[in-house]
């Protein structure tokens, strides 16, 4: 079992095994996000309150809950590769942060422009929010220290520390986050917790989950086999494999 | 025990040489504040308003300014290979730099906090809750701090670096730390709070060292 | 003392060194040639642990970690010359009596420098600030990278006279030096590139 | 004039070779203007009250935070020596550093002070306002700030020296442009302000090159 | 070309030399001469203008300023190897075309490093760098401070081959070094210490 995990490892190994994945899972997610947007655009009737902005929902809510999934994405690569010096995990992690961020900034701008029709404004100081923009400071962080760090072989490791840090943090600013918001001021805007929504406007948001898992999943995974083959560019069988194309 | 003793007065030693050291991170947090009231209008209501909050964000800009530095001497005159090869715990060493890097920078900053409450218009309660929580927060910030300063240490520019690796982390602190000088100011009870920043720098103790240890063994790796 | 076998390092994709097998024994002194760029620095460091990007083994048949000088030469220019060499041995676990350290730094010639701050000496004299460890804390191995260089005639015959005694006392010392090393013990040497 | 372009260039390629070098000022501007809110409280209306005040703070200590090593890394490489030798001139040399970090490191603030207008509660007329004073205040804080580096630049530690050095030479910038942002939300004519912005500029583009100029040449004087 | 007259100097209250009077001749090479700390480098700081506390009078017969390396070498480790050859030539108002950058590489031997950052070169190839604009501008005095340390024993006969050149073509050159500097052409000293 755990030969069969250190041979999924390698590179080389994970490049060859998974070279017919991909326009299967870019198909699906395709599959998904079309259907799943076609659904929440054009067939769920608009809110009794917020009329078809609330369709924004259906961006929003999926980016949102990716930005935080794609965190833990990464710092699960940085355990592996600090405990088990996995190569293929740092590449893991390289290749998912600039991913993640990217859908952090998606839900802050949705929410944005979400909040304006609704709540008369781009931003509020409220808890999620705030701990949404910590979320992307976070994920710039480790970016920041990859790139000002080009070239040196430490690089990931440090990345993977920086990211193990922020996961103990996380919990602890979104705990701090809600509390500090409750302190400070009655809740004037507030975020339902769990919107009693009716089905036909769930199930949508449901598939849209969905398609926004697999399409993070499948970018995710092209961004890493090109990373293998960026970083592994001078050995001979990414030579020849380019040499056979 | 004797290592960290030791690398404790070698660090005094650095920074004592220089007074200016001390004094530094001390004018720059005197000189930030006094520039808000400057940028904002002088009325005492709306100062004393949004006090707190100024004073904490200048004391972890003051931190974090004066911890850039903590190991890049060490690393560019090649100590920090030395310590590496002795075989000395880097933890302990980490332990150590920070430590005496709090009695130089974190320390004076509690004192000489009363005195910038007033100036900012803090209600007197307001301030002697202000210099404890600044006493139990200010090792946390040192200790994360380090984390960043460990990060960077090998690279060209690290100081702005460092800011954005740590600043985020410091959320939690900042929010706790407000809001326990508003709960004094406002006469609730401010137990709890404490409870929760010696927390925050037990866990911090626990990890910060270990992680800021990794990255000094990372940088000499070259 | 130390055995290397099969050793190879490619940094940047230019292969430094591959497949170098040697050992070190007690009294012997290996020096490490090569043209500049040949990875001599970097063969240095492997072996002290301070470099991992390599292949191979290395195996140090000692307990303690040997004593190494790079072109950083770990000098606090802060700190006065007599600061600088009590935290050196310190960090070896050694505590000195202030007459070693005078006799030493006498040796050295840095006498009267004790109470200056590192960052008034010229090159040379900071250099043989690094050395006084090699001369202060008890050692089996040493590895120095470059010793020689920025060091006056005087200094030169005064440290390899101690090299030499280091030999005798049943030491190794595996260093790097462009010029040959003028002690009368055999040295055996490695080329590079 | 070709000695200006060919710094430049240099001094561009130094900082751009690092995407990370364009876009820390402006992480560490929009890290540090979002812990005010943390620190002061999330109710519009304060933050609304302090935002200039914020935003001025923020961008001052961005400036000078990256200005700290202008001249730092051609000190310590020997580059600067290089440079007095070469007998070009220092003040060419300095406007063409200061050149190049206000291209790399001002600029982007100008543009991305709206945005960070919207999330402190400022109201439009002051956003544009800040935006077209802090393009005319950015370069006279670059050229201010290169005193300080070329003073600092022989010290092992000049980061908070700097600053403090340097902050208060920023005094009348700030009050200047944070009356004008006041001035245009209250719906006055700004003409006056933008007149002693634009003097204050080119009297340190006259004076602020000689004297770092000057510092430069007492520095490698060694 | 250059006149020193009654040239004294004292640091930290330590008197480095005094009354020191030489002159240099075109094609005519000085060597410094000198144990550690004894003033080599504060001299040749003083003869290019970098250090001004000294007396006596130093009295340059020439129009350009003297190329001049120190023991910081004026190379930028972010900037690649043609870079930082390229605005060392600048400063001295020397444009110079790709293939004499080539051309002066290829004879350092730093061919296929020219888009290499300095910061991954070894100690000895950044020297070879900073060299590289000694033959590349155009001057008629060099003073080079230890310019051979760190330079493999190649790179020395290369080095000392264009110095003779330089020698032969009406130039000078002052430099220190602790080795002899094997050149064919006389070399005169000044003894410092
Ligand atoms: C920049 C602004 C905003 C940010 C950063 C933001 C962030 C978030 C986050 C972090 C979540 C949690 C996702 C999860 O369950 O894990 C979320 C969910 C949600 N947001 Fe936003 N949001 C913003 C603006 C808005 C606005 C303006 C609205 C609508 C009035 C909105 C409505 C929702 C809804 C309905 C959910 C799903 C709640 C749930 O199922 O738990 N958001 N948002
Ligand atoms: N920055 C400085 N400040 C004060 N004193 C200095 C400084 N640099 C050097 N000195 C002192 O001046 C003296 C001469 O130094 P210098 O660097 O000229 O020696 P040197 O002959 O070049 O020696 P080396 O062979 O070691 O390079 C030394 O005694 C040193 O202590
Ligand atoms: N930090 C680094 N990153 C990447 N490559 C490096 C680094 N340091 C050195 N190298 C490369 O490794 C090779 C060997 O360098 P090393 O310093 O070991 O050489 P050396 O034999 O010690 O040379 P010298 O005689 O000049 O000291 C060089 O080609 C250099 O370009
Ligand atoms: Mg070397
Ligand atoms: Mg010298």
């Amino acid at each position: 079992m755990f030969n069969w995990f250190h041979r999924l490892g390698s590179p080389r190994t994970f490049f060859a095994m998974t070279s017919s994945w991909h326009p299967w899972l870019l198909g699906l997610a395709a599959c998904v996000l079309v259907g799943g947007s076609v659904w929440a655009l054009l067939y769920v009737p608009p809110d009794y309150q917020q009329g078809n902005s609330v369709r924004i929902m259906y961006i929003h809510v999926p980016a949102a809950i990716l930005a935080q999934s794609g965190y833990m994405m990464m710092a699960g690569a940085a355990i592996v590769y600090l405990v088990w010096r996995i190569k293929l995990a740092d590449m893991a992690m390289a290749a998912v942060a600039p991913l993640g961020a990217s859908i952090t900034f998606l839900a802050l701008v949705t929410g944005a422009i979400w909040g304006k029709p609704t709540w008369g404004t781009w931003w509020v100081w409220d808890a999620r929010l705030t701990s949404t923009l910590v979320l992307f400071f976070l994920y710039v962080g480790v970016m920041a220290l990859r790139s000002a760090m080009e070239g040196r072989e430490q690089a990931g490791r440090a990345c993977a520390i920086l990211s193990v840090v922020g996961l103990v943090n996380l919990p602890i600013i979104k705990y701090s986050v809600d509390w500090w918001y409750t302190l400070h001021q009655p809740a004037s805007f507030k975020l339902t917790e769990k919107p009693a929504m009716p089905v036909e406007m769930w199930l949508p948001l449901l598939v849209m989950v969905i398609g926004y898992y697999l399409f993070f999943f499948t970018v995710w995974f092209m961004r890493l086999r090109n990373e293998i083959l960026v970083r592994e560019q001078h050995t001979d069988w990414v030579r020849t494999w380019v040499s056979d194309r | 025990m004797s290592f960290f003793l030791s690398s404790v007065a070698r660090d005094l030693r650095v920074h004592i040489r220089k007074p200016s050291e001390v004094l530094n991170p001390l004018v720059f947090f005197a000189v930030v504040i006094s520039l808000f009231p400057l940028g904002i209008g002088p009325s005492p209501e709306q100062l004393s308003l949004v006090a707190p909050g100024i004073v904490w964000v200048a004391a972890l800009l003051a931190t974090l300014m004066s911890m850039d530095l903590l190991f890049r001497s060490d690393y560019e005159d090649g100590s920090l290979e030395q310590v590496v090869l002795s075989g000395q715990s880097l933890v302990v060493f980490t332990l150590a730099k920070v430590f005496a890097h709090w009695l130089i920078a974190g320390l004076p900053l509690v004192v000489l906090m009363p005195v910038v409450g007033l100036v900012v218009f803090l209600e007197v309660d307001g301030i002697w809750t202000l210099a404890l929580s600044l006493l139990l927060v200010s090792p946390t910030l040192s200790l994360v701090g380090s984390i960043g300063a460990a990060l960077t240490v090998g690279l060209p520019r690290g100081g702005l670096l460092v800011t954005i690796l740590i600043l985020p982390l410091y959320v939690p602190v900042l929010i706790l730390a407000t809001a326990m000088v508003q709960a004094s100011v406002s006469g609730s009870d401010v137990t709890g709070y404490i409870y929760w920043l010696l927390a925050l720098l037990l866990l911090a103790l626990a990890l910060a060292p270990l992680a800021a240890g990794a990255s000094l063994q990372l940088s000499v790796d070259e | 003392m130390l055995q290397v076998k099969e050793l190879s390092c490619t940094r940047d994709q230019r292969p430094l060194f591959s497949s170098l097998s040697f050992a070190v024994a007690p009294g012997e002194l290996l020096q490490v040639v090569g043209a500049n760029g040949s990875g001599k620095s970097t063969l240095l460091r492997c072996l002290v642990g301070l470099y991992t990007g390599f292949e191979g083994e290395i195996d140090w048949q000692l307990e303690e970690a040997p004593l190494y000088l790079g072109h950083r030469a770990g000098v606090k220019a802060s700190l006065t010359v007599r600061e600088n060499v009590t935290w050196l041995a310190r960090l070896r676990g050694v505590l000195l009596n202030p007459d070693d350290i005078q006799r030493s730094l006498s040796s050295l010639r840095l006498d009267g420098y004790d109470d200056v701050p590192c960052s008034r000496l010229s090159e040379g004299q900071r250099k043989r600030v690094a050395l006084a460890q090699f001369l202060l804390c008890p050692n089996h191995c040493w590895v120095m990278d470059e010793p020689l260089s920025a060091i006056d005639n005087r200094g030169l015959e005064f440290l390899t006279g101690r090299m030499s005694e280091h030999l005798d006392n049943g030491g190794a010392i595996i260093l790097s030096s462009h010029q040959p090393v003028p002690v009368d013990r055999p040295v055996s040497s490695v080329t590079l590139g």
